[in-house]
């Protein structure tokens, strides 16, 4: 006999580890009263793979390809981040080449990252023809990325001292006609996603993140420029050849999911601005550090780098004690942070609306695993 | 300028505050705090307007050490706080000022057995509930080389 | 026995009815016989992304979506009255026949424009503090 | 482990035959993208590489609807019961693809230390096409749905393609 439990008001909901769009294997628990959530506690550790109980028994070379399986659409800056540490505890000090090479391909990369998030979160929101639009250039620009870094998606080509490989005429001329091309396909983006009376009806005041939320949760990267705080590594804590560029860090009002998407598409065009910068003032000269010592063998101390990725800041935490292996590496991922406002966005919003405020967070689950 | 603004705001729980060497360490502000003076030390950052940008723990096999790093959004000033814990596992919580820090403090309980006294729900993060051992120990295992 | 001659055309009812059971229960029974068995322990198991489900699902529903179902009988039996005016439809008289469905179907979407105005399509979003 | 699978009550040569040729050519993946590798299966499945060429492009969300499960990623301890549960509320002929290191052997995460992952998902479900990379290439995933269909058929599709492979 089936028994009515009439006093159990709220339905419990698995959101959970196999979901089109949560992105990986992510689970969010939802105790729903009809539509409306009225509490959702994401449960994490599913992707959780252990780099830091992985990076005790490395050398500093060998967690090298780790740094890319944390977050593999942004590993350049994983990588960045990671030989930025190592160099400022060992005192290297990268040629100009080798920095405006780490320049090009990171940006680059961020590109690609935030493509795959544009139609990924379209897809999550119902739209199939953006995503199709989106990996058709994110495969151009894979194809410029795989020529000199030698993979497409988990790169291991920044070095602690500079970069292995050089850049050669066909990468740049290739760099040069994507930049071009994917100009033109902004407007085609805009005019198909932005302008949408569905998509702004979809994302207009929802999952609205105000300046203390960020401050309380530490949320960084888009999630706060969309809510006005113009925070972004690049600017406000200028490392590798940054500097030496001009570009403008787009940041929304509101803080809802249509400013965080605004953000993300201009951030790509500044990536764009970036680039062309970089490959017009391309210096020659080393790529690598003079002597970089064959078995890394930092002093003792502690570093801590922090370096902007599409997500948020990554920051490389390294405590050594002379061993050539590193003693603890606390990898803080912009993600982790981010995801912990989910709970309290989530409450009394619709199931449908938690989908879009999922997808405007930009998770990466084996990043916030780790 | 902020770096000078918190050294006023932390100058009554007199800790020990000295300027971190950037190029070196990557931070402005190095702050040596007792486990009790924690939640005052986060009180004084937030007042400031810094968020906490991670939280973690070093096994330094006879004691624990807990790190915290500050950051701020406005002005670059990058304060990291060290924790000396000894060898007992107990430390007030950070998440009534600091949501953020509820699960930077599961993670912390989860893979190193430090607990937090007054957490909202400690249970484990990221490791199975019905696992029962703390991996980042340094006696878990990480001592035998493999490569 | 002889069948009155009034009640012979109901064959083709009865022909249409066999027809129907047999396209509805076809497929069920060739799958019963040429498809391949699963055992899998899980196999009956109700799919909620891979976990097993939490609390159960009869539990007492806001009566809001009840309307939702009354919303579907009007869309629903709009399309059912149809089916018998395609055989009607067009013999002669088609300019009639076109005004007499499009006034049928106009009466019945009344009751879609009525819950339209009453807000029944308008969720309840969170109210966005300014 | 669900190893065997219950044989159908009608079977003869020809019905077979034009059953398993059309199940080969209309193989419904089911999404399940663990880590890194479900990126290089998207991008296998969009617009350059394209497996609708072999009726493969159509990720269904829900078991119910798939009878292709491609395992892209570290199966962690905590993933290992939903991984299980998944391929047994399939349907009946069903089959799995293994798809990068992780899946097959642990890959770059396994050592004898590890406290996380499960060492490759034949441990815990019957797998029929390994595809090694890490992440393979969206080409490798095309050769992997091409060897699967060899398998099913075992009537040469991946021959045409590779004189070398003498099937």
């Amino acid at each position: 006999m089936i028994e009515y439990s009439l006093e159990e008001k709220t339905y419990t909901l698995n959101l959970g580890p196999q979901h089109p769009s949560t992105h990986g294997v992510l689970r969010v628990l939802l105790e729903m009263e009809g539509e409306f959530i009225t509490k959702a506690e994401p449960v994490i550790g599913y992707g959780h793979r252990g780099h830091e109980h992985m990076a005790e028994n490395r050398n500093y070379l060998q967690f090298l390809p780790n740094t890319a399986r944390v977050d593999y659409l942004h590993a350049l800056a994983y990588n960045q981040g990671y030989c930025m540490a190592v160099e400022k505890l060992i005192g290297l000090v990268v040629p100009e080449r080798g920095e405006f090479i780490r320049v090009i391909t990171a940006e680059l990369n961020r590109i690609s990252s935030h493509l795959l998030w544009l139609g990924a979160y379209l897809l999550d929101l119902g739209a199939f023809t953006p995503i199709l639009y989106c990996f058709d250039d994110r495969e151009n620009l894979l194809d410029l990325l795989d020529r000199i870094t030698g993979s497409r998606l988990t790169y291991c080509f920044f070095r602690p001292g500079g970069v292995p490989q050089d850049l050669d005429d066909e990468f740049i001329t290739g760099t040069r006609a994507f930049v071009k091309r994917l100009r033109t396909r902004f407007k085609d983006y805009d005019n198909l996603v932005t302008k949408n009376v569905i998509f702004i009806n979809r994302t207009k005041d929802v999952g609205v993140i105000t300046q203390e939320q960020c401050v309380k949760y530490g949320l960084t990267g888009p999630m706060v420029r969309g809510s006005g705080i113009p925070y972004d590594i690049r600017k406000s804590e200028p490392y590798s050849a940054y500097p030496q560029f001009d570009f403008v860090i787009p940041i929304g009002d509101k803080g809802d999911i249509l400013d965080r998407y605004v953000v993300r598409v201009r951030e790509m065009e500044q990536s764009l601005r970036i680039i062309e910068q970089a490959l017009d003032k391309l210096p020659n000269g080393p790529i690598m550090a003079e002597k970089v010592p064959k078995r890394l063998k930092p002093a003792e101390g502690e570093v801590y780098q922090a370096v902007e990725t599409a997500r948020g800041e990554f920051g490389c935490y390294i405590v050594s004690q002379g061993d050539i292996k590193p003693y603890r590496i606390k990898l803080r991922v912009p993600s982790f942070g981010n995801l912990s406002i989910l709970p309290e966005l989530a409450v009394d919003t619709l199931v449908a609306d938690l989908v879009a405020i999922l997808g405007s967070i930009d998770v990466v689950v084996p990043e916030i695993d780790r | 300028m902020l770096i000078d603004k918190i050294k006023q705001a932390l100058a009554p729980l007199n800790l020990e505050v000295a300027d971190g060497d950037y190029a070196k360490t990557g931070c402005h502000l190095a702050v040596a705090a007792p486990p009790d003076q924690i939640q005052g030390v986060a009180q004084a950052m937030l007042d400031e307007g810094c968020f906490l940008a991670s939280l973690t723990a070093v096994d330094l096999r006879e004691s624990f050490d807990l790190v915290y790093h500050f950051a701020n959004f406005s002005e670059l000033c990058r304060t990291v706080v060290h924790v000396p814990l000894g060898k007992k596992k107990g430390m007030p919580t950070l998440s009534a000022i600091y949501p953020g820090a509820d699960w930077y403090e599961r993670e912390v309980f989860d893979l190193f057995g430090i607990h937090f006294f007054g957490h909202p729900n400690l249970k484990r993060l990221l490791l199975p509930e019905d696992a029962d051992f703390h991996p980042l120990l340094k006696d878990f295992g990480a001592s035998e080389s493999n490569d | 026995m002889e069948i009155p001659e009034a009640l012979s055309d109901f064959w083709f009812v009865l022909v249409y009815l066999v027809a129907a059971a047999l396209f509805a229960l076809g497929p069920i029974l060739l799958a019963y016989l040429i498809a391949p068995r699963s055992y899998g322990a899980a196999k009956d198991a109700i799919y909620e992304c891979g976990m097993p489900t939490l609390g159960s699902a009869w539990i007492q529903v806001a009566v809001i979506y009840y309307l939702f179902a009354l919303l579907f009988l009007a869309f629903d039996v709009d399309v059912l009255f149809l089916f018998p005016v395609l055989l009607a439809y067009g013999k002669g008289y088609v300019w009639r026949d076109f005004i007499e469905i499009t006034i049928f179907i106009g009466i019945l979407s009344l009751v879609i424009v009525y819950a339209w105005c009453r807000g029944v399509f308008i969720w309840k979003r969170k109210q966005v503090n300014p | 482990m669900e190893t065997k699978t219950g044989e159908p009550l009608i079977r003869f040569g020809l019905l077979t035959e034009a059953l398993n040729l059309a199940r080969a050519n209309s193989l419904w993946p089911l999404t399940f993208g663990l880590a890194c590798c479900a990126i290089e299966m998207m991008a296998a499945g969009m617009a350059r590489f394209d497996l609708d060429r072999f009726g493969a492009g159509v990720f269904r969300p829900s078991p119910r609807q798939s009878d292709l499960m491609i395992v892209a990623g570290t199966i962690s301890k905590k993933m290992g019961p939903a991984v299980v549960r998944l391929y047994e509320q399939m349907p009946a002929p069903k089959w799995v693809i293994a798809m990068g290191n992780c899946a097959i052997s642990g890959g770059p995460f396994y050592y004898p230390t590890q406290y996380a992952i499960i060492p490759g998902a034949d441990l815990i479900i019957p797998v029929d096409v390994y595809i090694p990379g890490c992440p393979p290439r969206p080409e490798a995933i095309i050769e992997s749905i091409l060897l699967l269909e060899e398998k099913i058929t075992n009537r040469g599709r991946l021959r045409k393609f590779r004189q070398d492979v003498n099937r």
